[in-house]
């Protein structure tokens, strides 16, 4: 039978000893397991080229077509880990989209900017395209400000707190553009989703970027610590003298931020805007990715690699649909039973039971 | 009984301000709309069947939601949930049972059950994978939902229409209200559904333990609460009113399809929130799920008596009347559970 | 008092509620945009209600329509099946029902007046026509589908199999879901390149323009030559597939009209005055080919 | 004492060989016990000695790796808690298990609710709900919510449940740790009473006093195995210590008389703060009392008396309406924790799992946590600050773990109170709030407490002191404040405190004058 020890609200405790490796082991186990299953049934799966100056292969396009995913995992983890969720980040992502690509859409700008605008996206295009990222930027954050008022102030329980926003921020994306879906052609403004430095895509440094700077941040300072704590046990953690209300602002600002980068890329690498379509669902692929890498949706420890490798995973798994050319409609049921088999895999649990199984098999027959 | 006694078996407690608040906002909220919109018949008894009508699906299936959610769980299975089981009632009433027998296909009194039935199979299957391998409930029925709704697809490609004569005969099951309305077999179904899901959360010794489940599972465990049986239960129930609500969704309409009910099982996750259900778990009312389906109803309605609204203003109005609501709601729960102190 | 009567309509403007499928894409948006400029330019009350991709709103919508007692209700369904109640309760209520873009699926005709939209097999069977009459030799095509399940991609898939039927030398070897998405279509089509059968498609087949698009972006970031070394075709007509046209990146485009307006408006301004409509009345629309689009492309609304 | 059972009285449980293995620590290596029916049997030993372990296997929650129990004559290995308790075996658990978002009555009737036609029968449970705890000398109200109440009402709430029940088997984990007098008398009484009709019943604490009050037998426990069995009339009181330690019992002694002496030579010192009127409508209110420098002082009154809210108002962690604290010529209002910690104060709670141990953490970040949130987040202590400070209080306190990297939901009871000290200790803080801080610990940790507050005033640093033992509180205090229905109704000063002065003050009929100290 199960020993369970008991830690507050019933929260299986983490045992002592390299807590980061034993998260990552599972998550990293399945998918090179889906790798594996790419290599033999993907004819060239493990190949790399240089197609016109850029890394070209399948390896290289779950990377590339994943970074949104891991960026929203990034934030999402940190949202996670004090507790919380955030629903809205598909809709923070179609708000930096669509506010970056009316930016640059000249009929937008004269209406609603004048022609100053214009003229400087005519004249030091490099410089206003800096202008329009921090302002999709500064958006997405606010976004994330509101999200963590209603959370931390209001004391609004997170996902319906969230669920405001994500019903919300697609119609305020769409009244943004007035509707309208802007396309451009913009070689600067395109570099972030389909530029390469050296044939690495630019999305995939910039995810690095994100990911070592958050690692660095939550380990280098006490940011992590105190996050766990505030997921953990809030109540303690206020009496501790933690910044509770300060850390959970902090938290859904940072998924607003990384939403708007994911928003930017998204867009950039379709050269336009649909406020209906980017980031829809992204939730979801989100919080699985966080949850897949270790992190529990109760709070408390969190393992931002683990959510990076989980966000790949649900892209290989897409990726695989696509190079095994399954049917579009049943595709989503290989994909279910692939996740089922993960979280067997990582569950503890289950490793026990079915060790278990195979003891007394062994006991019967050694009494026959 | 002394008459203290009485007052205090009359009077709501402390536990019932957020479900109270609630309902106040709700009766606000339909004021406001009844006012805005008095020339657009906004306070008619249509309006409010239609707002039960229409909210049905989702408050049957959200039942299965509150429990779910009470025994600090969650099940993102439900909207595909529904779509499966709509489409196979549709399936299977409607197409021959075998190529070249002619006709419609099986009984409905034959198939409602069988669908209810894979439901609860379903339900269960999650509710074991989450129990028996401690896994986490969000990817189990995430995983569980991308299931559903592929399977939905495996079963028909596209809409189909249940075409059997029993189904016609189901829909005209209704209560005459005066001459010109009738309460359709859809809304009775949610409205007994909802009595006897408030009746056991309170009477039904099990559905206490799903309390104690959310509330704290190491120390129900401790108190002899039989866990696998409450986390797997409230599954179970969640796939079955999943499936009911998929089934009386087709009879109510006539058909299923394996790509409607998108994004559903968040609805019911907000219509079990809203009703004052904590996702912490431990601490909800079932007569609360009831009123939070009313209210994204009502949101709905009075988007649509506006009849102005660009199809972005109809996002931006929902967020921000969900907004109002809750800020409403836990601004009077606030107020109400100072005085309570 | 719960009083579902329709207005009389002789005092006052014809009142007319509009429920919409969602707001999807551009093609949506100027379908709504034609609804709304000619209801304003014939004076009539429009109610307009955007569904947001679900049935259920829809039905809602149009029992709201009903307890208001509009004159006539129009909307675009967003699934085929469904309807029959909501449309026999207006029926009771005795308002007319014009479906406009798709259609529904309902065991008694009489539940709706009239249907005006695009033939969406007709659109599949013209881009096929189109690579038929187009190419030579054998043809190996691949396919980025609709939304799984929508009435557009089922009825695209099947007009484009239809004819192809009848010509061996055209095979699809290939077939996805893109979602109607460029972002999807974009990345299941960069898949594909990737494997071993993409050296010998030679045409793509798009079920929206929006897809092929994001098709063009894949094949060019693979080292390949879009409407060259595979030839292109896609339905929907947008603007930008005129500029992709331009670009000699696109071979053709099926037009598939949103501009229904001015056509609904004369069906459901009859329907209120009592005359007879026809049951169905097409779209009109064209087949745009890369040689067109340069002087045609000023000219697009959309 | 009662009469002391006889060896012939028919063995219950019989447990042998017992062991649990938990990755890095064994804490069960071979423990052996054996219960007779129409006994007391009392489980001695420090924390972290198996005792809760032991229990555990006992009711099913863990599995031993090996060992073997017999109930009744029968072999036995219980699966879950549900399964015990249908073998006859009820259990109060060390930390209060009951769920806090369901009334007192759900509580107490959770799993065996009064039916009439199979549904809740709610009148009747609140009844007997009502009449379980009226058992205790409670008088509260069954509708209410657990967590609205103290957690010395949740700790009696646990016993009245398992009291509720015909069980053969009674066992009870550290039951009165934050009882006062007059409960644990109706408690033992109740014990008393249950005995004679039969029942076994086994008896974890660390009150000495009430062993030698209750107990027929006492085992020893020490490092998870078996050390003696013995009739309590047979085991003095200083042997058993030396037991449970393993050491010359002699050392204790000394140490004991050590504290006493150190007490009684402190000087007088200058002020650092004073309470002024400081209360919450109520709730508690109002207090007035002053603290030196480097003093002591206690708070003393029964359950529910207010010493629990009074110490929250000082913290910051409920607001006060009322009054202020005087400190540094300011007069303050602290209205968060880290407002207080500014000041310089710190606060263990007394009810550790919900408001102190952040379980899943491990015991280094638990350290570190108050003293890293006063630094603030950019100014984070090294890995290398924080082992050290970790281990510094692991050996200071003598903390029993598997390694600093120990999860602290995993720590036995005692061990996560030692914790909790460390957290503010690290702090280095001018005036440390100390609720219950001995709850749960053993007799030697008492010591070790006891001897660090001495050390604490001796660099100046002043303590307010919570305890539901009055001794406790006697021998520490320079100065004792007596509540009594959330409010003051007394100090004491210097000599003239006695248990005696607080507990007649306690029991004086109406509100005497309040002598503001
Ligand atoms: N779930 C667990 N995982 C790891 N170690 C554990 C676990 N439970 C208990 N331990 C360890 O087992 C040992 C015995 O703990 P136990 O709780 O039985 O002690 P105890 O005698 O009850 O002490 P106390 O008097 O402090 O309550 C301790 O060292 C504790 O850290
Ligand atoms: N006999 C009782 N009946 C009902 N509630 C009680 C009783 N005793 C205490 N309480 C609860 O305890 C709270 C005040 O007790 P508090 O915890 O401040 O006192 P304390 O002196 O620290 O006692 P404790 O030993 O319980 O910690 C009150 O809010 C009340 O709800
Ligand atoms: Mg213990
Ligand atoms: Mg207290």
């Amino acid at each position: 039978m199960a020993d369970r020890s008991e830690g507050r609200r019933g929260k299986p405790v983490a045992w002592h000893g390299g807590p980061v490796m034993q998260a990552l082991i599972w998550p990293v186990a399945a998918l090179a397991l889906l790798v594996i299953f790419n290599v033999l049934f993907t004819p060239g799966y493990l190949s790399i080229s240089v197609v016109e100056g850029r890394l070209s292969g399948y390896l290289i396009d779950i990377f590339r077509d994943g970074s949104s995913v891991m960026l929203l995992a990034v934030g999402m983890t940190l949202v996670i880990a004090t507790g919380g969720v955030d629903l809205s980040v598909g809709a923070i992502m179609a708000i930096a989209a669509v506010l970056s690509a009316s930016m640059v859409t000249p009929e937008w700008n004269e209406a609603n900017l004048g022609g100053w605008a214009n003229a400087m996206l005519a004249d030091r295009t490099i410089a206003w395209i800096g202008v329009v990222i921090a302002a999709s930027l500064v958006a997405s954050v606010l976004a994330g400000v509101w999200n963590g008022a209603l959370v931390s102030i209001f004391k609004i329980q997170p996902i319906i707190a969230t669920l405001v926003l994500m019903v919300a921020g697609r119609g305020v994306a769409q009244l943004v553009s007035n509707g309208r879906i802007f396309t451009y052609d913009l070689p600067a403004l395109e570099f972030l989703g389909k530029g390469t430095i050296l044939g690495v895509p630019f999305s995939v440094i910039i995810v690095a970027l994100v990911a070592f700077l958050a690692i660095g941040l939550t380990r280098l300072t006490a940011l992590g610590l105190m996050i766990e704590a505030v997921g953990d046990n809030d109540t303690a953690s206020r009496s501790s003298g933690v910044p509770v209300r300060a850390i959970r602002f902090m938290v859904y600002m940072v998924s607003g931020l990384c939403a708007g980068i994911a928003g930017l890329i998204e867009s950039s690498n379709v050269s336009s805007a649909n406020a209906n379509q980017i980031g829809l669902y992204a939730e979801l692929d989100a919080i699985f990715a966080v949850v897949v890498g270790g992190t529990a949706l109760t709070g408390g420890r969190f393992f931002l690699v683990g959510s990076i490798v989980g966000a790949l995973l649900i892209q290989t798994l897409t990726n695989t649909m696509y190079a095994q050319e399954v049917r579009p409609e049943i595709a989503l049921i290989p994909k279910a039973l692939v996740i089922v088999a993960v979280c067997l895999l990582q569950s503890p649990e289950f490793r026990r039971k079915a060790w278990g199984v195979v003891r007394p098999g062994v006991r019967v027959g050694g009494k026959a | 009984m002394s008459g203290k006694d009485l007052l205090r078996r009359v009077t709501p407690g402390r536990e019932h301000i957020p479900i109270i608040a609630t309902l106040a906002v709700l009766v606000l909220m339909f004021s406001f709309g009844a006012i805005r919109h008095a020339d657009r018949n906004f306070a008619s008894l249509y309006n409010i069947i239609s707002l039960f009508r229409g909210g049905a699906v989702i408050g049957i299936a959200a039942i299965g939601s509150t429990f779910v959610i009470l025994s600090k769980g969650i099940d993102l299975s439900v909207g595909a949930v529904i779509a499966l089981a709509s489409t196979m009632t549709a399936k299977l009433v409607a197409e021959e049972i075998a190529p070249g027998v002619a006709g419609p296909g099986l009984h409905p009194a034959l198939v409602l059950p069988l669908v209810v039935f894979l439901g609860l199979a379903f339900g269960a299957a999650q509710g074991a994978l989450i129990h028996w391998f401690a896994l986490p409930p969000f990817l189990v029925t995430l995983a569980g939902m991308f299931l559903a709704r592929g399977l939905a697809f495996a079963v028909h490609p596209q809409s189909v229409t249940a075409d059997h004569p029993m189904i016609g005969r189901l829909q005209d099951i209704a209560i005459p209200l005066g001459d010109r309305f009738d309460l359709p077999l859809i809304v009775l179904v949610l409205l007994a559904s909802f009595a006897i899901a408030v009746l056991a959360a309170r009477f039904v010794p099990v559905c206490r333990d799903v309390y104690a489940v959310g509330g704290d599972e190491a120390s129900a465990r401790l108190m002899g609460v039989n866990i696998a049986r409450v986390k797997i239960g409230v599954y179970a129930l969640g796939g079955v009113m999943g499936a009911l609500a998929g089934v009386v969704a087709t009879i109510d309409t006539g058909a299923g399809s394996p790509a409607e009910y998108v994004g559903y099982e968040l609805d019911a996750i907000a219509a079990v929130v809203i009703g004052g259900t904590l996702l912490t778990g431990g601490t909800g009312f079932v007569f609360g799920t009831l009123l939070g389906m009313l209210i994204l109803g009502l949101i709905r309605l009075i988007i649509d008596n506006e009849g102005t609204l660009s199809s972005w203003w109809t996002n931006i109005s929902a967020g921000v009347l969900l907004f109002l609501f809750i800020a409403l709601q836990s601004l009077l729960t606030g107020v109400a559970g100072k005085r309570g102190k | 008092d719960g009083s579902a009567e329709p207005n009389d309509g002789s005092s006052a403007s014809l009142v007319v509620g509009f429920s919409q499928i969602g707001a999807e894409s551009d093609w949506r948006r100027a379908n709504t945009q034609s609804i709304r400029d000619e209801a304003a330019k014939r004076g009539i009350d429009l109610r307009f209600s955007d569904a947001q991709q679900k049935k259920e709103n829809q039905i809602k919508a149009i029992r709201s329509f009903i307890a208001q007692g509009v004159d006539v209700i129009a909307f675009s369904p967003v699934v085929e099946t469904g309807f029959e109640q909501v449309l026999e309760e207006a029926k009771r209520a005795g308002i007319p029902v014009v479906l406009s873009d798709r259609a529904v699926e309902v065991s008694d005709d009489s539940l709706y007046v009239s249907f005006i939209g695009s033939d969406f097999e007709e659109e599949g069977r013209r881009a096929a026509q189109w690579l038929v009459d187009n190419t030579e030799g054998e043809v190996r095509v691949a396919e980025l589908q609709g939304t799984p399940g929508s009435a557009p991609a089922l009825d695209r898939a099947a007009g484009f199999r239809a004819v192809i039927e009848n010509h061996d030398r055209v095979e699809i070897v290939w077939s996805q879901s893109g979602n109607f998405t460029r972002t999807e279509g974009k990345q299941a089509f960069q898949a594909f390149l990737k494997s071993p059968d993409a050296d010998s498609v030679t045409a793509l087949y798009a079920h929206n323009d929006d897809m092929a698009i994001g098709a063009i972006q894949a094949i060019k970031e693979a080292g390949k030559d879009p409407g060259e070394d595979i030839k292109i075709v896609s339905i929907d007509a947008v603007k930008q597939a005129f500029q992709a046209m331009i670009d000699g990146d696109l071979n053709c485009t099926v037009e598939c009209n949103p501009l229904i307006g001015p056509q609904l408006f004369d069906i459901i301004e009859k329907v209120a005055a009592g005359e007879s409509v026809p049951k169905r009345v097409k779209v009109e629309e064209g087949v745009f080919t890369a040689s067109e689009a340069a002087e045609l492309i000023d000219s697009r609304q959309y | 004492m009662s009469e002391p059972v006889s060896e012939q009285n028919e063995v219950l449980l019989r447990v042998s060989g017992v062991v649990k293995t938990f990755p890095g620590v064994r804490a069960l290596d071979g423990a052996r016990l054996t219960l007779r029916r129409g006994e007391v049997h009392a489980l001695m030993g420090e924390n972290g000695a198996g005792k809760s372990t032991l229990i555990k296997v006992l009711t099913g929650v863990h599995t031993p790796d090996a060992g073997t129990i017999e109930l009744d004559g029968a072999m036995i290995s219980p699966s879950s808690p549900r399964d015990a308790e249908s073998l006859g075996v009820s259990t109060v658990y060390q930390e209060v298990n009951l769920v806090p978002t369901l009334s007192v009555a759900e509580n107490l009737c959770l799993g065996r609710f009064p039916r009439r036609f199979g549904a809740i029968d709610w009148r009747n449970a609140h009844r007997r709900a009502e009449r379980a705890l009226f058992r205790l000398g409670l008088e509260l109200s069954v509708t209410r919510r657990l967590d609205e109440h103290s957690i010395a009402i949740q700790q009696m709430v646990a016993i009245a449940r398992a009291l509720d029940s015909d069980a053969k088997l009674l066992i009870l984990d550290e039951p009165t740790s934050s009882l006062d007098e007059s409960e644990v008398d109706r408690l033992l009484a109740l014990m008393d009473r249950l005995r004679s009709e039969g029942l076994a019943i086994l008896f974890v604490t660390h009150f000495m006093d009430q062993v030698y009050r209750i107990s027929d037998r006492i085992t020893v426990f020490r490092n998870g195995a078996f050390v003696t069995e013995a009739p309590t009339a047979e085991l003095p009181r200083i042997e058993l210590i030396g037991r449970m330690v393993g050491k010359d019992p002699e050392a204790l002694r000394v140490r004991e008389a050590e504290v006493r002496a150190r007490h009684r030579t402190r000087a007088e010192s200058e002020s650092l703060a004073r309470v002024e009127g400081l209360g919450k409508r109520g709730r508690v209110g109002p207090v007035t009392f002053e603290i030196g420098k480097g003093e002591t002082v206690g708070l003393a009154g029964l359950l529910g008396s207010g010493r629990t809210e009074t110490a929250r108002l000082m913290f910051g962690a409920d607001q006060a309406e009322s009054g202020s604290i005087r400190i540094d010529g300011d007069a303050r209002r602290p209205g968060s924790p880290r407002e207080a910690m500014r000041l310089g104060f710190a606060m263990t709670p007394d009810d550790r799992k919900a408001a102190g141990i952040i379980p899943t953490l491990s015991v280094r970040d638990n350290i570190v946590l108050a003293l890293q949130s006063s630094k603030g987040i950019w100014r984070k202590l090294s890995g290398a600050q924080q082992r050290d400070l970790a281990d510094r209080f692991i050996a200071l306190l003598n903390i029993k773990v598997s390694g600093r990297e120990q999860a602290v939901g995993t720590l036995s009871g005692g061990n996560q109170q030692k914790v909790l000290l460390a957290r503010w200790l690290a702090t280095e803080p001018r005036l440390v709030i100390l609720d219950e801080p001995t709850r749960g610990i053993d007799v030697g940790a008492k010591g070790e407490i006891e001897s660090l507050i001495l050390d604490l005033a001796e660099k100046g640093v002043s303590v307010v002191f919570i305890s539901a033992e009055l001794e406790e509180v006697v021998r520490v205090s320079q100065r004792v404040v007596v509540l009594r229905d959330r409010r003051q109704v007394g100090i004491l000063e210097g000599e003239s405190i006695t248990e005696h002065a607080i507990m007649s003050m306690i029991a004086r009929d109406d509100g005497v004058e309040i002598d503001h100290g």
